[in-house]
C-alpha cells in the first residue's frame, strides 16, 4: 500500500457495500494490517462517511419518515435566474419545484447549525492546544471509559489527546463544503437526497458537539459526569449589583474562563461579580460554579442589558441579539466582542497596548474587538472595576410613572402584537397600564423573549420591552434559584446500571428537554413538562437554554427540580448534562446502551448503532422553543442516530418535519434469523410539531415505544400513555391498537376499558412469541455489523 | 379584496388569501360537499366577542356533524369537547391532518374532502399547515374562521378585534345550514 | 518549538500586525528556521489568513467602494424567531436591519459560489491521487515555472505534486465552516464585516478554482498555456446524430476523460460522437481536443436534450437544469449521474456488475448513479451503442405544422412572458407563428437561455421551448464554429513580454468575459463586446459560458475571433482560458506581473499583491451573463484581489455591488516614501452593473485606469474612452476631469475638445512630477511587505 | 389599488406600490418640488402605443428641463437625446444615481431631490433600484412609468399593453404643467 495523504486513502474505505476491510484507523492515517492489535475492535463499514456513504441508511429512515414540507416562503431568491415563483406545481427557471426547494432550505438550514458547531469546536480545540498544548489527553474519568463515542462511530477514530480532534475536524469542514455545494444552482434536484444530506449534516453536528465539550471539558476540567454536580446561583435576582459586573454572553468559554482565572490569579474573586447569559454561562458556571452566575437563556439578554446591572458586557459567538452591542451602548456599558464570526465592525485592538484598550473603553468607545482572551479578561476585569463608580445612574429602568404616562401615549394599533414572534397582547396590558395597573404588562415578562420587535413597529416609540421588564421588575428580582452546573457525559458506570431497565423499557424512556427560549406560551411550559415526566418516573435530561427554563421556577416547596430530584441517569433523574454542544452526550448515551447492553461494534459503524437506537432505545427529545439553526441541526442530529424529536410550534417554521403513517407496514428483521417482516411504524414520527405543552406530552410518551420494548416495558409505557390522555384530555387515546401488541401489553388496571376501546378498532393481537418480537431491526441482517464480523470469526473485546 | 396578513412578516408569495365576511364563510362551508372542521388549542384559552371561543367551535361542529362530517380536534382542542354530544370528533395532531390531507384519497370520515375550515390554531402551525394545502393538496380549498388574516389560505376573515371576530362567528353559525 | 498539528501552529503565523516570523511554510509543516534555504522567498504577513487576518486590506477596499444594496426581499426566513419584516428601519426578532441582511445573503451567496468550487476541486483531487497517485508533479511547463501563483499568496505553500494540495484543501475547508457560522442567527451584525467575509470568501474560492485546474492539468496532461491550443468543433450542427451520440453536462472532467479513455481502449472513437455542454465540454476538449465536441453553454443544455440526438446524458455536477433527466426521460435517453451532490433521486449502481446496469438502462430504466468515472465511461458506451438504433424516433422535434396549430393555441396571457426572466416578447411570436411566420419565434433563439421555465406557467402547456428550437432548427444546425481549446495559465514566459506595456498602461487593459448566459439582450453581445475590445488593442481574454458565446458568432468573413486573432497575452490577443475554475489564471495573471515587473514577494503576502492589482493593473472582468453564485464568488475574488468587475443587468439581483463615489477624495501612498497624499477614486467601481452593452464598454474601458499609468498609457485609455463614447452615444464624455492628470495625458487629436470640455468642468492638472504620480500604493509603506522584508535586509531570488 | 408585479415572482414584502394612471402620474409629478426623471435603456428599443418611447420620454423631459429639472439618462439612453433641444440631461449608471440618491443632500441639480421618476429601465434594474430607494431614501418617492408594474415603487402604473401604455404616458403628458 502505498504512503498518501489521510483523506484521499480513506477513500477506499468507504464502500457502500459492506466489506470487512483488514485496515484499521488510528489517529490521522490508516494502520497497516500488521499494527492492528489482536483483539482490537474492529472497524465498521463506514468510517468518515461521505454524502454517499449513508445514503443507504437514510433511505431507511426516509422510507418510514416522509419529509413533510411548510413552505414559508414561494418563491426563491437564490440565484440571479430568478427570483423565481414556486406556487404550486410551478418550477424556478433553474427547474426547482417547491419540494425540493424546501429539502434545499432544510439543507441550509442544517449545515449552517453544523458550520456553528463545528466553527465553535475547532476554535475551542486551536484555542485549548494553543495554551495547554496539543497533549491534553482526552480523559473523561474512570467511569467513562469510552471517551468519545460520536468520533468513534463516525470517524473509526479513538481520540487520544486533544489533537487527535484535528484531522475529525478536517474531516467535518470539506464535508461542509460538500453539503453547501449542494446549494448551488443546478445540483441536488431530489428532495429525498436533499434530505440524505439534511441527516449527513445532523451526524457531524453530533460529531462536532461531542468533539467542542470533550475538549473542553478535558482541558478546563469541567465535572466528567458527576450525578452530584455543585449546585450553582441562577437567577437575575443573585447578581449582586452593588460590585462592578461583567455580562459574558454567548458560547465560547474562552473569555470567560480567562475573566475567572485573571480574577483568581489576581486576587479579586470576590470584588467583581461575574455573570452570564447563555451556553457561557452554563460552561462558565462548569469552570468555576461558584463564581461565575448563569442569569438566564437568550430571552433575558435585552432584559439584563438594558436593566443597566452589567458594566462591561463581553459577547463571544452565536444567538446574541445583533443590536445588542446597542443596548450596551445605550446604558453606557463597555462593549468587548471576541468572535471572528461576529466582529460587528468593531476596531481590532488585539494588538493594542491593554492600557490603551482600558483608556478607550473608559473614555467612551462603543466597544472593542479583542481576539486574545487572556487580553479580553484583563481588559474587561480593569474596565467594569472603574467603569462601576461612574455608572451607577444607569443601573436601573424607567420608573412606574414614566410608565404609566407611556403606556397613555399607545394608539393601540396593535402593530407590535402582529410582529411581536409570540402575539402578546401589548395593548391591553397598555390599557391597564394607563390606568395605573402593571400587572397585565408584567405578566407577559414570562412569555416574552425580550426581542424588542416590538418596539422598532411602534409607531409612537413606546418602549414596551422595557416597560415589561420594569413592570416585572420585582419578580424578575426575586428570581434567585439553583441549577445543577453541567454534568457532562453519561457515565458508562450509569450505563450499565440502567442497562436493563430502560433498555427493555422497564424506565419508560428518557425525556431530552433541549433548545432555544422561544416558547409558544411561556417559560414555565418547560418547567411544567420536566415535571411531568419526573413524575412518571421518566429520565429527564436538559442543555442549554431548556435546563436554565427549568431552573427558573420551583416546586410548591420551593425548590427547583435540580435540587428535588436526583442526577444520575435513572427513573426520576434530572440531569443538567450541560451547553448546547453537551447534547453530544445524550445520543451518546444510546451508543453506551448499544455497547453495554449488547456489545456492538461501535467504530465506523453509523448504520447499526442507529439502528438501535431507533428500534430499541426509548427516548424522545423536545426542542420546545426550537428556534436557530443550531436547533435544527441537533433535531437532524437526533434524527439520523434514530432518535425522535417533537418541536413547539414555531417549529412549522423550519419548513420541514419527518411524519410517518402508521398504518402503513413497514419491514423489519430478525437480528438472529434474518426473517423479514411487516409491522405497524414505530415509533411513529420522527420529527414532529406539538401544539400545545400537553399534546407534546403525550407524544412524546407515545414517542418513546420501540418494536424490541419488552413485555413489562411495553406495558409500563402504555400505562403512561393512558394516564396522560385521561389526565389532559379526560378520556382515551383512539390509536392503542397500533401500540399495543398482544393482551400482555395492557397494564391490569385499565384492561377492560382498554380492551373494549380496542374491540372497538377491532384490533387483533400479534401472534408472534415474545422473543421473536423484540428481537427486532431495522437493518437487514446483513447490514448488521457486528453480526456479520462474528460470522466472519473475528473476536475482539469491547469497552 | 385581500388584506395584510396577521403577521407582518408573513407574506409568502404572488397568490394571496381573498378576505371573505362571517356570512360568506358560512355560505362557501354550505356549498362544500366534505368539509373537514380542524379546531386547535387556542379553543381552550381564546375569546371571541365576549364568549368563549369554544362555544361557538361547538356550534360549527354540531352542525357539520349533523351534515356527516367531522370535526378534528389538535392538540388539547379534545377537552373542550368533553361533555358535548352530538359531535363527531377525531382526535389527531394538526400536522397529522395535514399530511394526510395531501393525499386526495384521505377523508377522516373516509370521503374524501373539498374544504377543510381552520379555527383556533396557533398562528404559525396554521399558517404553515395551510402553505402545505396550497402547494400539495391542489384538491382542496382552505378557510380560516381566525380573527388573524391568513395569506396562505383561499379564504380568510382579515384581521379584526375580538369583537368583530365574535360577530362574524356568529355570521358563520346563521349562515349555516 | 514543539510538534503539533498543522493548522494550530500556523495560528502564532497569523498575526495581524506585520511581523516578519522567521518560520517558513513548507507543505502541510512549519519549517525550523534551519531548514529555511538562503535567499528563498520570505513569507509574507499572512499565511493561510483567517477571517480576521486580511481585515485590515478588506477596510481598505469597503471604504473606497461601500457596499451599495439593493434587496430583492424585504423579509427574513432564516430562523424561526420569524418570518420578519426588515421594510425600511424595522429590525427582526434577532436584531437584524435590512442593511446587514443584504451582508448575510451575500456571504452566503459567495459561500455557496465557493463550497462548489472546494468541492469540485477535492473530488478531482481525491481522484485523481486515487487513480494517478498522490505525486503527480505540479509542472505547468518550463515558460511557468511559478506554478500556482494563488496558492503562494494565500497559504504560501509551493505546492510540488498533486497531494500537496491536501493541507490547502483543509484549509479551506475549515475557513468554509467559519464563514457559514458567521449566517447563524446572533452572529454578525455589521455589513461591513460580513462583507469582510464575503471578500475572504471571494480569495478562498480563487484558491479552490486554482487547485482545481491545476490539478487537472497536471494530471491530465491539458494545454499548459499554449498560445496556439488546437481548434475544437464547436456547436450543435457539429454532432453527428448518425453515430451513437453520448453527451456529458456539467463541470467535473472525470466521466468524460473516461469515457473517451475507454473509446480509444476500445478502438471506437470514431463509432461513438461524443459532445458536450458546460465547463465539462471545455475540459473534456483540453483532455482530446480532436474527439470531444463542444455543444455549447448552460442555454443550449434543454434545446439539445429536447431534440432529442443525446442517446445517453451523462450529468455530473453545478449549473445542469434540476429537471434535465425527466427532458431526457422524455425523448428516452438514457440518464446517468454520477456526483454526490447532484444524486436526484437515482438508485446507487456503483457496485452493480456492469450488464446488469446496462440491461437495466437498456430496459428503461429512468436513470442510474454511478460514482466510479470508470464504470460509467464503459455503461454510457454500450448504452449507447445498442440506444441509438432503436430511438431513431426521438431525434427531432415537433414539425413545422404542429407548430402553427399550437400558436393558434396561445390565448395570448403573457403569463409566459411575464415568467420570462428575459420577458422575452413570446406572445407576439405565437401572433405570427399561429399565421405561418416562425421567423419571429427563431429570433427569439438568441435570447432564450432554454429554461422552460415560461412552460410550466403556461396554462395551456404549449411546448413554448420547443417551438423556439423547432423554429430556429435551421440557424442551429448550421451553428458549427471553431474555438480555441481552454489553454490554462498565462505562462510567465508571456508576461515578461507584455510586462513593460501592460504595466505601464499602453496596453490600454486586459478585458476579461466570464460567467454564465444569461445575457440581457442576447449571447451575441459578447462576442460584440469581445470583438470592440479586440479592435481596440486590449488583450481579451474568456472562460465557461462566455467563452463559448464568443465563439458562437463569425465575424464578416466567417471567421470567429478565435481564428481571426492570436493567442498571445498581449495586444490584440483573444484567449480562451478555459472552463470556470480557469478563470484563476486570470487573476494569477497579475500575480505574475507584479512578480516579474516588480519583484514582489507572493508567499503569504495577499495585500500587497492586492494592492498591486488595485493600484497598478489595468484589467476589467465582464461577467455579462452572472447568474450563479459561482459567478458571484468569481466576481468577489477579483474583488478581493483588486480587480473591478462590471455585471451584466441581472446582476443587480445579486443584492450588493461595490459602487465608489469618485469625488471624493480617497488616501494613496508613495512607495518610496510612505508620503500620503489623497486623490480621486481610481477605479471608480469594484462592482458595478450596467445595463447595455453600450454602457458596458465604455464603463470597462475606463475602469481598467489606474494610479499608476504612465503618461502614455493613459492617453490611450482616454483616447478609448473619449473615441467610444463618440461612437456610441454621440457625445463627450462628463467626468474627464477625474481621468486626467495633465495635459500630457491627452492624446493630440482629441486635445483641443478635451481642454474645451475640461475648462468648463472647472479642471486644474495635477501637479505632481511624474515619478510621484505614478509610484502609487492604496498600502500604507509598512504594509508592502517587500518593501518591508528589504529594509530589514533580506534577500532572496524570485522565481 | 394594487396590483400583482410583472415578473410574477418579484413578491418583495408587506410593503407594495399604489397603482397610478397617467393622470395621478402627471400630477404627482407636478406636485414635487424637484421630481428627478431617470430614463434607460429601453428609450432606444421600445415602443408605446405605436410611437417610439424615446418620444414620449422626451416630451416628459422637455417639460421638466423647463421647470429646472434633470433628466438622467442611464445606459446608452443619451444617444436619442442627441439633436434634442431645451433638455436638461446628464449622464449616470443608473446605480450610480441610486446610490447617490441615498444622500438626502444630493441633487442632480444640485437641490435635493423629493420624487423620482423611471422610464425605460430594465426591469430588474429598475426593481433593485426602487428597493434600494425604498429602504435607504426614506426622502424619497418613487414613481414609475414603465408598462410593467414595479411593487417597489410608491406608485406604478399596473402591467399593461404597449397599447395602453402609449396612451397612459399620452395622459402624462397631457397632465405636465
Ligand atoms: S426565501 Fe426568504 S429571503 Fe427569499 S424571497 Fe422568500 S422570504 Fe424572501
Ligand atoms: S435557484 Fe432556481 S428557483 Fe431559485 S432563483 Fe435560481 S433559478 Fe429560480
Ligand atoms: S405599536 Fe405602539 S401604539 Fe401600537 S399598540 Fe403597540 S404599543 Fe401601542
Ligand atoms: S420583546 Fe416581548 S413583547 Fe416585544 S415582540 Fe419580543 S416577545 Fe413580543
Ligand atoms: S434571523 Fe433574525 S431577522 Fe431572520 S428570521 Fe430570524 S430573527 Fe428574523
Ligand atoms: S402563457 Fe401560454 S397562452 Fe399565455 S401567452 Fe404564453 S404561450 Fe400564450
Ligand atoms: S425558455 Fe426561453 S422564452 Fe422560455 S422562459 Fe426561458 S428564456 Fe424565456
Ligand atoms: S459560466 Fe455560469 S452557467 Fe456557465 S458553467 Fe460557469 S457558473 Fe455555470
Amino acid at each position: 500500500m502505498k504512503e498518501g495523504p489521510f483523506n484521499a486513502r480513506l477513500k477506499s474505505l468507504r464502500t457502500p457495500n459492506l466489506s470487512l476491510s483488514d485496515l484499521e484507523i488510528s489517529i490521522g492515517r490508516v494502520k497497516r494490517p500488521e499494527e492492528v492489535a489482536e483483539g482490537e475492535e474492529p472497524m465498521g463499514p463506514t468510517p468518515m462517511p461521505g454524502i454517499k456513504d449513508l445514503r443507504y441508511w437514510d433511505e431507511i429512515l426516509l422510507r418510514r419518515y416522509k419529509p413533510f414540507y411548510s413552505p414559508i416562503c414561494d418563491m426563491c431568491c437564490f440565484c440571479v435566474f430568478g427570483k423565481c415563483d414556486l406556487t404550486g406545481n410551478k418550477k424556478g427557471v433553474c427547474g426547482m419545484d417547491i419540494r425540493a426547494q424546501q429539502g434545499r432550505w432544510s439543507l441550509l438550514t442544517a449545515v449552517t447549525g453544523l458550520s456553528t458547531h463545528f466553527s465553535h469546536a475547532k476554535e475551542l480545540v486551536e484555542w485549548l492546544i494553543e495554551t495547554k498544548g496539543p497533549d491534553v489527553p482526552i480523559d473523561m474519568g474512570e467511569k467513562t471509559p469510552v471517551e468519545a463515542p460520536i468520533t468513534r462511530v463516525v470517524t473509526g477514530i479513538v481520540p487520544k489527546k486533544i489533537s487527535d480532534f484535528e484531522p475529525v475536524l478536517d474531516y467535518i469542514g470539506r464535508e461542509i463544503g460538500d453539503l453547501v455545494a449542494s446549494i448551488h444552482i443546478g445540483q441536488e434536484s431530489d428532495p429525498l437526497d436533499f434530505e440524505s444530506k439534511v441527516l449527513h449534516a445532523g451526524m457531524l453536528d453530533a460529531l462536532s458537539m461531542e468533539i467542542a465539550d470533550i475538549a473542553q471539558i478535558c482541558a478546563l476540567d469541567f465535572p466528567k459526569g458527576e450525578i452530584e454536580p455543585p449546585l450553582v446561583e441562577f437567577g437575575v435576582g443573585t447578581v449582586d449589583i452593588n460590585k462592578p459586573v461583567i455580562l459574558c454572553i454567548g458560547h465560547n468559554v474562552a473569555p470567560g474562563s480567562e475573566i475567572l482565572n485573571y480574577l483568581e490569579e489576581k486576587g479579586l474573586t470576590d470584588s467583581v461579580e461575574v455573570c452570564a447569559l447563555c451556553c457561557t454561562a452554563h460552561d462558565m458556571s462548569r469552570y468555576r460554579s461558584k463564581v461565575a452566575k448563569i442569569v438566564g437563556p437568550i430571552s433575558k439578554q435585552k432584559k439584563f442589558v438594558r436593566s443597566g446591572f452589567a458594566d462591561v458586557v463581553v459577547i463571544d459567538e452565536q444567538c446574541i441579539y445583533t443590536d445588542l452591542q446597542e443596548e450596551a451602548r445605550k446604558v453606557k456599558a463597555a462593549v468587548i466582542v471576541t468572535s471572528p464570526k461576529a466582529m460587528r465592525g468593531f476596531p481590532d485592538r488585539t494588538n493594542a497596548p491593554t492600557d490603551e484598550i482600558v483608556k478607550e473603553l473608559l473614555d467612551g468607545a462603543p466597544g472593542v474587538l479583542i481576539f486574545d482572551p487572556e487580553k479580553v479578561a484583563e481588559v474587561a476585569v480593569r474596565v467594569a472595576m472603574e467603569l462601576a463608580p461612574r455608572r451607577q445612574k444607569y443601573k436601573g429602568l424607567p420608573d412606574v410613572e414614566k410608565i404609566v404616562s407611556l403606556a397613555k401615549y399607545c394608539k393601540h394599533c396593535k402593530a407590535c402584537e402582529r410582529a411581536c414572534p409570540n402575539s402578546l397582547k401589548i395593548s391591553d396590558a397598555m390599557y391597564a397600564a394607563a390606568d395605573g395597573d402593571l400587572s397585565k404588562l408584567a405578566e407577559l415578562e414570562d412569555k416574552c423573549f425580550g426581542c424588542g420587535k416590538c418596539e422598532t413597529e411602534c409607531s409612537r416609540n413606546i418602549p414596551i420591552l422595557s416597560m415589561i421588564v420594569k413592570a416585572a421588575e420585582r419578580q424578575l428580582k426575586e428570581e434567585r434559584s439553583k441549577i445543577r452546573a453541567g454534568r457532562g457525559p453519561i457515565t458508562d458506570y450509569e450505563m450499565r446500571m440502567v442497562a436493563d431497565t430502560w433498555g427493555s423499557g422497564i424506565v419508560p424512556g428518557c425525556i431530552a428537554l433541549v433548545g432555544c427560549a422561544n416558547y409558544p406560551g411561556s417559560e414555565r411550559e418547560v418547567f411544567e413538562i420536566a415535571k411531568e415526566f419526573l413524575e412518571r418516573g421518566y429520565i429527564v435530561v436538559a442543555t442549554g437554554c431548556a435546563a436554565m427554563a427549568i431552573a427558573r421556577y420551583k416546586d410548591e416547596d420551593g425548590k427547583t427540580l435540580y435540587e428535588k430530584h436526583h442526577g444520575i441517569f435513572d427513573a426520576g433523574g434530572m440531569l443538567n448534562v450541560g451547553s448546547c454542544v453537551s447534547n453530544a452526550h445524550i445520543i451518546a448515551a444510546g451508543i453506551r446502551l448499544a455497547v453495554v447492553f449488547a456489545r456492538r461494534i461501535m467504530r465506523g459503524n453509523f448504520a447499526e448503532i442507529a439502528d438501535y437506537w431507533l428500534s430499541r432505545t426509548g427516548a424522545c427529545g423536545i426542542v420546545w422553543g426550537a428556534m436557530s439553526q443550531k436547533a435544527y441541526s441537533i433535531a437532524t442530529a437526533c434524527n439520523r442516530f434514530g432518535i425522535p424529536v417533537i418541536l413547539g410550534p414555531h417549529g412549522s417554521k423550519y419548513r420541514r418535519l419527518y411524519l410517518g403513517r402508521r398504518e402503513e407496514p413497514t419491514p423489519v428483521y430478525n437480528v438472529k434469523t434474518g426473517k423479514r417482516r411487516d409491522e405497524v411504524l414505530m415509533p411513529e414520527h420522527l420529527l414532529y410539531v406539538a401544539e400545545s405543552k400537553e399534546e407534546a406530552i403525550v407524544t412524546a410518551i407515545k414517542l418513546c415505544m420501540r418494536y424490541n420494548d419488552f413485555t413489562e416495558g411495553r406495558r409500563s409505557k402504555i400505562r403512561h400513555y393512558v394516564d396522560a390522555y385521561f389526565k389532559f384530555f379526560g378520556r382515551m387515546p383512539e390509536d392503542l391498537k397500533y401500540l399495543v401488541r398482544s393482551e400482555d401489553d395492557i397494564p391490569s388496571e385499565m384492561r377492560e376499558v382498554v380492551l373494549e376501546e380496542l374491540k372497538r378498532e377491532g384490533w387483533e393481537p400479534r401472534k408472534l412469541p415474545q422473543q421473536e418480537l423484540v428481537d427486532v431491526s431495522t437493518l437487514e441482517k446483513e447490514k448488521l455489523w457486528t453480526f456479520e464480523a462474528m460470522r466472519r470469526g473475528l473476536r475482539w473485546f469491547t469497552v | 379584496m385581500i388584506s395584510e396578513a396577521y403577521k407582518t412578516g408573513n407574506v409568502p408569495g404572488p397568490l394571496t388569501a381573498v378576505v371573505v365576511d362571517g356570512r360568506t364563510a358560512g355560505e362557501i362551508i354550505n356549498a362544500a360537499k366534505n368539509p373537514l372542521f380542524v379546531v386547535g388549542s387556542m379553543l381552550v384559552t381564546e375569546e371571541a366577542g365576549g364568549r368563549r371561543l369554544s362555544e361557538y367551535a361547538i356550534e360549527i361542529a354540531k352542525r357539520l356533524s349533523a351534515r356527516g362530517c367531522v370535526t378534528i380536534t389538535t392538540a388539547n382542542a379534545i377537552s373542550v369537547f368533553k361533555d358535548v354530544k352530538d359531535v363527531n370528533t377525531k382526535i389527531m395532531g394538526l400536522v397529522e391532518v395535514v399530511d394526510r390531507l395531501q393525499d386526495p384519497n384521505w377523508g377522516a370520515n373516509d370521503k374524501p374532502h373539498d374544504l377543510v375550515v381552520f379555527l383556533g390554531i396557533h398562528y404559525w402551525m396554521a399558517s404553515q399547515g395551510l402553505a402545505t394545502l396550497k402547494h400539495f393538496a391542489p384538491h382542496l380549498r382552505t378557510l380560516t374562521l381566525c380573527f388573524m388574516h391568513h395569506p396562505n389560505a383561499d379564504w380568510s376573515f382579515p384581521n379584526m378585534s375580538r369583537e368583530d371576530w365574535g360577530k362574524a362567528l356568529e355570521e358563520v353559525v346563521q349562515t349555516l345550514r
